[in-house]
């Protein structure tokens, strides 16, 4: 008796949970992009500055991303062969935008500056890791706070809790 | 009514007595938890309702952040003094009237600690960030702040409710292990959990003895403190009202009041419902009436002295919020308060006689809880409501959805009690056996 | 110090008494026998107050509060002052390692540490003595006060405790052999 | 690839400067118009309360013009007391804290971490100047209003705390700037939103550990007071009392 009541609330707390995660969370499928754009293609082999599309990571909060237009530097001489490219030229044709999937994220709460952070000496790699070697960008792990504060302490910069929230 | 048999011959009708409540239920016993229950739902629906949108469903503004929550949140901690004063105290000083009283008064702290808790939880903005609270490490390599009284509060509390279950639990190794025996079921492989292979052999009485005499001290003064820290929560902010060196002693002896009245009040509506009539008697009620006499009066006695002194004092800041409860806004709620925690019991319990009668005792004792709720309530809305900038005074008066999880709650806590009694004997079985033969022995010399 | 029987076919005798009857007599008498003390047992309802048998060693239940009560200050001494300092932030002029703060956790901590200590070891103590389930008696649930003696390798004494048993006022005597069949509450 | 090669892991070799950022209310100029608390609120992503949540006392204001009157029609004094966050230096808001929601910055601002606070509000009860404000609903923002929510400051959920943060986002901004030019935040480098609307100027905001700032010479006036200054919580606002007594 004891143990069926035990099952039967097991299962409806199970139900709630499932309904209630419904959406919430964060499936491979959502970050699938609209082109399968490669890092290792263009930061690897043909060994592109990331600043050179991330324009901005030196001058603001936020790296950006690239226009299509700066894309189009190079890709208005190169054939389309792949699917993809052609993809693009689609994009491109239509005066469309790609509407990217954002895979790095912080929470509203977080202030976070590129800017200083390469001020201060840091490469884009610190933190997000050897992209040059990614075929397909994966989501960030969540940034979290410990993960921060190693780094400060280790590199000596503000552990105030202001520095970074806002 | 059962006839109190005498000697040691009483030993099985005692067990046949106490044990029956556990055995037999009634369909009165049934709609009672039913009632209960849908109480419990409506306040569980209350408290759904308002984390889904906001504790603003409460009426608290600023000033005014603190309301009928922390005002349960202190009432109920006061009322779970009950058990740790009447078996702590009585059973440090040997008083052998006590051996009917504690096992209802511990189970009444453990439940009034439990619904203690609840009200942290429905008072926090983020409920669900709760965890927060708790010191562990974390990724976060932030730990709470325990410079916070808050803290000191949370960690009292925990010491409190451990403590309080431990110490239920100790007198009732022998009781678990004699339902063990006596009571088959689903219940039985858990009294044998419970009884821990107590069989009785006299090495096992004295470890037992042993522990709760080096307990028993402890859980005295860990009941002080956790008072006096709860005082403290008020005692040591800036707040007009509150600023005050006596809240401490206050708080300890107001909760030992209202935790009195309700052991009495509980007691009697026990003894009515079980028939308990042979074990609690007059003479027991009558000691409880002389405490609560000694409660009243002492309260008085602090509470005089800390009015008189802003009185006297006349700082505008304290003025304003004791002109507020003397003849201004909170004047109905506090000369109501006057007379049901001071000058109701002090009149009655002057008597003698009416010391003597259980259910003018019950009354009383009801009557002191609902002036000691009001009381915590006036501790904390006209302190808050006269802020020392006078563009920000305020009033509050509880909301719709507190009223429902305040009565949500006490319903919680007359079902888990009621639920409780089903489980454990409302009398501890082997102490009431012990103090037979103790009179039996004592009658015979 | 712990009495349960190593083999299968122990014999044991028991001795239900009315509680008003005083032990001590018939503990001396079994004394002369040569029954040490360490075979009886005295089981009862409710403790009988003064200590019948020379039993297990006395426990230092205190020290064990003592000694988990400190370690329960070193708790509250890390969680008040160690946390505050892992993460110094300052707060309204308070120092970081305020020291009433630190009484405060600590005392509570103590307490706790005390409290939970003196329950473990408890716990653990009456555990142990758990003896074979041959020493639990229903009937002592009815008011008696039990007395059983093992008899270990001298089977031969059982007649005469026994009678001895009775003789001194015991209500009903019963030799019992311990075997698996006992397992559930002896009856 | 290029980055990877670069990587530099010594510490940053920024020079660190001590600020103490304080204000001043001057009396004498307020004339009670309340931009200010328009301009905090367009700043600071705060909660509309709406009429119903104002009645009840709950409207959200980090800054808010008292007014306090003097005689009887009509001869009639009106006297207009802005109060914000007063940024103590011993706040008694933030001990009480159990959670560090609440701490003293080493810029000497007092900081609520929003993204912290549980919402046991004890630090609201404890302010004396009841600067405190607290969203008893989450916030909702009529669409295209939301739209115009300031990026550089968080909004904040139900169930947490808020009040004057001296607009740290402006001084954050205005210290990194400093700093990319190696150099101290100059006096009128940030400017917090209700300083900037204030018509008559009624409000300045500087660094004090710089003697030559206009808070370091204001501070030294014989008008100056603190609000409840007997409770000695050292506060970072000081008030330059009305000419005309």
């Amino acid at each position: 008796m004891g143990v069926l009541l035990a099952f039967l609330a097991g299962g409806v707390a199970m139900g709630i949970g499932a309904l209630y995660s419904t959406g919430s969370a964060d499936l491979p499928v959502q970050d699938q992009q609209p082109l399968s754009f490669s890092h290792r293609l263009h930061a690897g082999t043909l060994n592109i500055n990331c600043q050179f599309c991330h324009r901005y990571a030196t001058q603001s909060l936020v790296a950006g991303v690239p226009s299509m237009a700066l894309c189009q530097t190079c890709h208005q001489s190169i054939k389309n062969t792949t699917p993809d490219l052609q993809k693009f030229q689609t994009f491109w044709n239509q005066n469309r935008p790609i509407r990217w999937v954002r895979l790095q994220r912080l929470p509203d709460h977080v202030y976070f500056t590129h800017e200083m952070h390469l001020l201060a000496g840091l490469s884009c790699t610190s933190c997000h890791g050897k992209v040059s070697r990614m075929s397909h960008t994966p989501r960030a792990p969540s940034y979290e706070m410990g993960w921060c504060l190693t780094c400060h302490q280790q590199r000596g910069a503000s552990q105030d809790c202001w520095t970074c929230h806002k | 009514m059962t006839k109190r048999p005498v000697g040691w011959e009483e030993i099985p009708v005692i067990n046949r007595n106490l044990l029956s409540p556990l055995q037999t239920t009634t369909w009165r016993y049934f709609l009672w938890v039913g009632v209960l229950g849908c109480f419990v739902a409506a306040g569980a629906g209350a408290w759904t309702y308002q984390i889904q949108t906001g504790i603003g469903q409460t009426d608290l503004h600023p000033p005014i952040f603190w309301g009928s929550y922390i005002g349960s949140f202190v009432f109920w901690i006061g009322v779970s003094h009950s058990g740790t004063f009447i078996s702590g105290v009585l059973r440090l000083t040997n008083a052998e009237w006590r051996r009917p009283v504690t096992r209802m008064a511990e189970l009444m702290t453990i439940v009034a600690l439990i619904v203690t808790a609840l009200f942290v939880f429905y008072h926090l903005g983020r409920v669900w960030r709760f965890y927060y609270l708790i010191p562990y490490p974390n990724q976060r390599e932030l730990w709470p702040n325990f410079r916070s009284p808050l803290m000191w509060d949370a960690t009292a509390i925990f010491t409190y409710a451990t403590a309080s279950t431990i110490y239920i639990y100790l007198p009732l190794i022998p009781d678990f292990a004699l339902m063990r025996d006596r009571i088959q079921g689903w219940r039985k492989p858990i009294y044998r959990w419970l009884a821990v292979g107590w069989h009785g052999s006299q090495a096992q009485w004295q470890t037992l003895e042993t522990a709760i005499r080096i307990i028993t001290p402890l859980i005295v003064m860990v009941m002080i403190s956790v008072h006096s820290i709860v005082g403290w929560d008020f005692g040591v902010s800036l707040v007009p009202g509150w600023h005050s060196t006596i809240f401490a002693p206050y708080f300890v002896v107001g909760a030992v009041h209202s935790g009195l009245g309700m052991a009495v009040a509980g007691l009697y509506i026990l003894r009515q419902t079980y028939r308990l009539d042979g074990y609690i008697q007059e003479k027991h009620f009558e000691k409880l009436a002389q405490l609560l006499m000694v409660t009243t009066l002492v309260l008085a006695y602090l509470y005089f002295a800390e009015q008189l002194t802003v009185w006297y004092g006349n700082v505008p800041d304290h003025m304003a919020v004791q002109n507020s409860l003397l003849t201004e806004m909170y004047a109905v709620p506090f000369w109501v308060m006057v007379g049901c925690i001071y000058l109701l019991p002090l009149l009655t319990l002057v008597w003698p006689r009416f010391r003597r009668w259980p259910f003018g005792l019950m009354v009383i004792g009801l009557i002191i809880n609902v002036g000691m709720y009001i009381e915590r309530m006036l501790i904390i809305v006209p302190s808050l409501g006269h802020p020392r900038l006078s563009f920000q005074w305020s009033e509050y008066f509880p909301s719709l959805i507190e009223f429902t999880i305040m009565i949500g709650t006490l319903a919680f806590a007359l079902l888990l009690y009621s639920l409780a009694l089903k489980f454990v004997p409302a009398i501890s079985i082997w102490e009431e056996k012990a103090g037979r033969i103790h009179e039996y022995k004592t009658r015979e010399e | 110090m712990n009495t349960r029987p190593e083999r299968n076919d122990e014999q044991v005798v028991v001795g239900l008494f009315d509680p008003t009857i005083p032990l001590s007599p018939v503990l001396d008498q079994l004394r002369c026998e040569g029954i040490p003390d360490y075979r009886m047992t005295v089981i009862s309802p409710f403790p009988l107050g003064n200590i019948l048998i020379n039993g297990p060693v006395r426990f230092p239940l205190h020290r064990i509060t003592i000694i988990s009560g400190l370690f329960g200050i070193g708790i509250g001494v890390c969680l008040s002052a160690g946390t505050a300092l892992l993460y110094p932030l300052a707060t309204g002029g308070k120092p970081i390692v305020s020291i009433p703060v630190v009484g405060i956790i600590s005392f509570e901590t103590m307490m706790l540490m005390a409290i939970i200590g003196t329950f473990m070891a408890m716990m653990i103590r009456i555990g142990f003595m758990q003896q074979s389930d041959l020493s639990h008696f229903p009937r002592t649930v009815e008011g008696a006060v039990g007395l059983s003696i093992h008899l270990g390798d001298e089977t031969a004494k059982a007649q005469a405790i026994s009678s001895l048993l009775q003789k001194a006022g015991a209500a009903d005597v019963e030799i019992r052999t311990v075997g698996s069949h006992f397992r559930n509450g002896g009856t | 690839m290029s980055q990877d090669n670069q990587e530099a892991h010594e510490p940053s070799k920024q020079p660190t400067w001590s600020y103490k950022w304080e204000m001043v209310v001057d009396l004498d100029r307020c004339s009670g118009c309340e931009a200010c608390v328009v301009a905090c609120h367009a700043e600071n992503n705060i909660r509309i309360s709406g009429e119903e949540e104002a009645a009840q006392g709950r409207a959200i204001n980090w800054i808010r013009i008292e007014r306090y009157w003097e005689g009887e029609y009509p001869n009639v004094k009106v006297k207009f007391l802005p109060v914000m966050c007063q940024h103590c230096d011993e706040a008694p808001c933030e001990p009480v804290c159990p959670v560090y929601a609440s701490y003293h910055t080493p810029e000497g601002l007092n900081a609520q971490v929003y993204n912290r606070c549980v919402g046991v509000r004890y630090c609201g009860n404890n302010c004396p100047y009841v600067a405190r404000q607290f969203n008893w609903f989450d916030p909702h923002w009529e669409e295209p209003l939301a739209e115009q929510l300031n990026p550089d400051v968080s909004v904040r959920s139900g169930g947490v705390m808020e009040k004057c943060t001296f607009c740290v986002q402006r001084i954050r901004r205005g210290k990194e700037t400093a700093a990319k030019e190696g150099r101290r935040v100059r006096d009128g480098d940030i400017t917090p939103a209700c300083v900037q609307s204030c018509p008559t100027s009624a409000l300045i905001f500087g660094d004090r550990n710089d003697p030559d700032s206009r808070v370091s010479h204001l501070k030294k006036s014989e008008r100056g007071f603190h609000l409840l200054e007997s409770l000695g919580t050292h506060p970072s606002v000081t008030y330059l009392r009305r000419l005309s007594e």
